[in-house]
């Protein structure tokens, strides 16, 4: 045993406490334990992979499958080899100095030297009439149900919120046999800003660099000179279709029906500019995803008293941290989601990273690795599949500006 | 022309004294720098306690009150989930009875109706209560309130009579003018009346400090742990025993740093609010685990079947002490039109009614049928330590 | 789509009833499989409420799980002769 | 629309929320207080931002400010289990 458990008061001691087992936790456990540092990561699941376990579908740059859940296969064997210690099924609950409480059954704290927060994002709820009922579930919901647990959600399935989310598990549900009837927009209201037609086409557009489905060769084309004839065109005709499903860009959900579990919904056209139009039809289907978008999952950061900024261009709130992913707290890092929204190699990337970073702490690696291991952040970036938000990488000039400035208010003597 | 007065913080306290000046005709103008009950009322815990007083002036308050929070609910037209289920004192052995039975005996001479029971009466009212529970003190008197709907329904009340509410509107500082202050300077402008009453708790000395003036009120920090919703387990108020012995003797400060004690009550919509902890550690909100661990465990203690109970939130309260543990109340000596409802410490709840009843004759210039001597603000003018 | 490897069968119950899954499963997936969605009614509108974020977030799908509560059956795999509880039975839905 | 629900916990309904913001409350906290939004078992991690957006729609506000605060337990967690 690398840790030692200290029955009587039911506490474990720890070099780095790593929330999180998803792509940045994993990849950052095994960076830390093959330096000989003892990890122990603590993730809410009862296996670990977070939510790498539902990807799943064909890089095409790279001509092979993301297939999400053997890729965290095989990132837990080499932490299990190389001695991290895992603790599924245990919440964190708090955070004080660096002591870590969780809820498990045999410990209760860990005493560590250092925190890596890599709780990733929440999605962002899309509240609609009707929403609560039974059979409406996230996007996300929809996509571990499918690609994890092998289990059809519904028969008759709408999605509700368009965005490369959305088209993807819509496409992965397709692929398992069930019928997807189409994604729709989201009623406008003050509850959503997704529902403008042409702002949604040009979000899909821009997060699409590239040709992992059909979607990203879609978009591709709009971002490829034909923009404009194209956007019109789908914009005035409503009548894109992505592997055979319908794309309503021109049609909103207004509500959802059913007595207790989800019947139908009221689907209304919907102008460029986003005004209702119409009476509006009817549609039976027994379940409906909604897509509301993702939040970095922030609530540890804020208890551990982190600083925490605004920063939209990356999903919302997010703490403050270094380019080497320090917090405003020594001792607490960040990776993945929590530092902004994007793919899964991303997070990856940052996993290295801000383990090299907290090596580093450890006189373990040198600084000029620690700049190898921003390359390969910034690499990965621009070799990501998939991209969330649009302006990401103004995002994270503006989380560097705001770290500058922080930096400066607090003196020199904070080592950032 | 009709009074005019100001009523600086729209906490409990705040809203009360703004509900009964409105009550006598008098133009009132409530100002708050956040928002109603943003501060100690709306993070404290919900009991009308007066077995917890000790025997004195402010027992003799807290009777008052609580015969006027019978008809509250009524009176404001509103639901307040007012309760009039009793309140017990838990005694875990021998020493608390001994110190408690004294403490009985003393409430029951000042007039209080309460008594000791047994361990399995107690159970008989609580059926969860742990059997380890020797006996408890009983007191039908007791009651519980919503503080936060206290608080709102008193400001709509007001609101509907002739009161003005400025909220997130910081003042600033007092207007003083030969020796009398006639307004206050705020983020929304100036706003003149005949009277100032400040009900600002805590925070009280920021606006006295511009008259260099201080009063020794100063914030304890109190944790409140929140359950998930459970059906009804708890029938009236808990109060643990150690608390009380440990508060009745001084030297366990030291042991008990945090203050750790135990209050239960269950609201109206299944929560049960755990208590807590009284620590004095300025306006730091932070919570520990150690605080949190502690009370969570005199909760399982007391009640056995809370083991498997979640935990959902907690928060801190700032409650306003003051050295002898009783409000100040009344008008302040050297300024003229300035007056002052602050220190309630944990009693805030239970003494608003008569807080703002007391406060509303006394600005208006009537006579007042108590004395108020213990509670002026001229015991702290000669030297006071804390 | 990658398949599991056919799991060991595992029956646990739900509310009382004898229910079948496979090892491996969470609670809520093996529920789908037996074609129930809804998990509980809500404490505070009487709405019948079922998976909602399927992550652990919104706490939608919790249900007392051999005798302790609020587990999130969405996190929390299945076991041999566990006991899932929620308050779905003894609350009568009004029948039109 | 005013009939949708936003805080699944508690049952608090869109109107509820424009009704505690007429009554001037412009804090995260302040309609909580008024309406029990995000007092319930996830603790507002899924109808806070959503009160956040209707505050930046109405007041036009997006400080920091307007974030409810994080306190522990973050999840919850069994008395016994502390």
């Amino acid at each position: 045993m690398l840790q030692v458990i200290l029955q009587v008061c039911s506490m474990m001691k720890s070099d780095v406490v790593i929330v999180g087992a998803g792509p940045a936790g994993l990849v950052a456990s095994i960076e830390l334990a093959s330096k000989g540092l003892q990890v122990v990561v603590v993730d809410e699941y009862y296996r670990s992979g977070g939510r790498l376990l539902g990807q799943l579908y064909k890089d095409r740059r790279k001509k092979q499958v993301w297939a999400g859940k053997i890729i965290a296969n095989d990132l837990v064997e080499k932490a299990k080899s190389l001695g991290v210690k895992f603790l599924f099924e245990t919440a964190v609950w708090k955070i004080e100095n660096k002591t870590v409480f969780i809820s498990n059954e045999k410990i209760k704290q860990i005493h560590t030297k250092t925190i890596l927060l890599a709780t990733g994002a929440i999605e962002k709820a899309l509240p609609l009439p009707g929403w609560q009922k039974v059979g409406v579930v996230t996007a996300g919901a929809a996509q571990t149900f499918t690609n994890l647990h092998n289990v059809k959600i519904g028969k008759n399935v709408i999605f509700v919120g368009i965005d490369p989310l959305s088209i993807s598990v819509a496409i992965e549900m397709k692929h398992a046999g069930v019928n997807v009837l189409g994604l729709f927009l989201p009623a406008p209201s003050m509850l959503n800003q997704k529902s403008n037609p042409k702002e949604v086409l040009e979000s899909i557009a821009s997060a699409s660099g590239m040709a992992t489905n059909p979607i990203y060769r879609f978009g591709g084309k709009l971002v490829h000179g034909l923009y404009t004839k194209l956007l019109l065109k789908f914009l005035k005709f409503n009548l894109l279709k992505i592997n055979g499903i319908p794309i309503y860009i021109r049609k909103a959900v207004t509500e959802i029906n059913g007595r207790a579990e989800v019947e139908s919904v009221n689907v209304k056209n919907i102008s460029i500019d986003g005004e209702l139009i119409g009476d509006g039809k009817n549609l039976l289907v027994d379940t409906v995803c909604l897509s509301g978008g993702l939040l970095p999952l922030i609530d540890l950061s804020q208890l551990a008293s982190c600083v925490i900024v605004d920063i939209p261009e990356l999903g919302g709130f997010v703490p403050l941290h270094s380019p080497y992913l320090k917090t405003t707290v020594e001792g607490i890092y960040v990776a993945g989601n929590i530092t902004g929204i994007e793919g899964a190699q991303v997070s990856m990337a940052q996993g290295k990273l801000a383990a090299w970073s907290i090596l580093k702490e450890f006189k373990l690696v040198s600084e000029k690795d620690l700049l190898q291991a921003i390359k390969d952040v910034e690499q990965a970036r621009s070799l990501s599949p998939i991209t969330f938000l649009p302006n990401i990488h103004r995002g994270r000039q503006i989380m560097n500006e705001k770290w500058a400035d922080y930096k400066n208010t607090i003196g020199e003597s904070f080592d950032g | 022309m009709k009074q005019k007065v100001i009523v600086i913080g729209a906490g409990i306290i705040g809203t009360s004294v703004a509900y009964y000046l409105s009550q006598k005709d008098v133009n009132v103008v409530l100002i708050d720098a956040n928002d109603i009950a943003a501060g100690t009322s709306g993070a404290c815990d919900k009991a009308i306690m007066l077995q917890s007083k000790k025997s004195g002036p402010n027992l003799q308050f807290a009777m008052k009150s609580a015969e006027m929070y019978k008809d509250l609910e009524e009176e404001l037209e509103q639901d307040l989930e007012y309760e009039n289920g009793g309140g017990m004192i838990l005694i875990n052995n021998e020493v608390e009875l001994n110190v408690l039975r004294e403490r009985v005996e003393n409430q029951r001479e000042a007039g209080l109706n309460v008594t000791i029971i047994c361990g399995d009466e107690a159970r008989k009212i609580n059926p969860q209560l742990s059997p380890k529970i020797i006996a408890a003190t009983w007191c039908e008197q007791d009651a519980e309130i919503n503080p936060l709907k206290t608080s709102f329904a008193f400001a709509k009340a007001a609101s509907n009579r002739s009161m003005t509410m400025h909220l997130n509107c910081r003042v600033l500082n007092l207007i003083e003018d030969n020796g009398r202050v006639i307004g206050v300077k705020t983020t929304n402008g100036d706003i003149y009346a005949d009277n100032v009453v400040l009900c600002c708790g805590v925070w009280v000395n920021n606006l006295l400090k511009s008259l260099q003036l201080e009063v020794p009120i100063i914030p304890r920090k109190g944790v409140i742990l929140v359950t998930e919703k459970i059906p009804k387990l708890l029938n009236c108020n808990i109060l643990g025993g150690s608390y009380i012995v440990s508060k009745l003797q001084e030297a366990s400060v030291e042991k008990n740093p945090f203050g750790i004690g135990l209050s239960m009550g269950q609201t109206k919509s299944g929560n049960l609010l755990i208590g807590g902890s009284r620590e004095f550690a300025s306006f730091d909100t932070s919570i520990s685990s150690f605080v949190l661990t502690a009370v969570a465990n005199k909760a399982t203690e007391a009640f056995p079947c809370l083991k498997n109970t979640n935990l959902i939130r907690s928060f801190v309260g700032f409650r306003p002490f003051t050295p002898d543990n009783l409000p100040i109340l009344g008008e302040v000596p050297t300024v003229r039109g300035l007056y002052i409802a602050a220190g309630h410490e944990g009693d805030g709840v239970a003494l608003a009614p008569i807080t703002g009843h007391i406060i509303a004759e006394v600005v208006t210039g009537q006579t007042v049928d108590m004395d108020l001597t213990p509670f002026h603000m001229n015991r702290f003018l000669q030297s006071f330590t804390y | 789509m990658v398949k599991n490897v056919k799991q060991k069968e595992i029956r646990f119950n739900f509310n009382g009833k004898e229910i079948k899954g496979h090892e491996g499963q969470p609670i809520a997936a093996a529920l789908f499989d037996n074609g129930i969605r809804a998990i509980r009614y809500c404490d505070v509108t009487g709405e019948l409420r079922g998976i909602y974020c399927g992550i652990g977030h919104c706490f939608e799908c919790r249900a007392t799980v051999n005798g302790i509560s609020g587990i999130r059956t969405c996190l929390t795999p299945i076991e041999e002769n566990m006991n899932v509880a929620s308050n779905l039975t003894g609350v009568q839905y009004d029948e039109e | 629309m005013d009939n949708t629900l936003i805080c699944r916990c508690e049952g608090v309904c869109l109107g509820a929320i424009l009704k505690a913001i007429d009554e001037c409350s412009t804090s995260v906290q302040g309609i909580k207080k008024r309406t029990r939004v995000g007092m319930g078992y996830c603790q507002g991690r899924t109808c806070q931002p959503i009160l956040r957006d209707i505050l930046r729609e109405l007041i036009g506000q997006s400080e920091l400010a307007q974030t409810q605060k994080s306190q522990a337990p973050v999840r919850p967690i069994p008395l016994g289990k502390l």
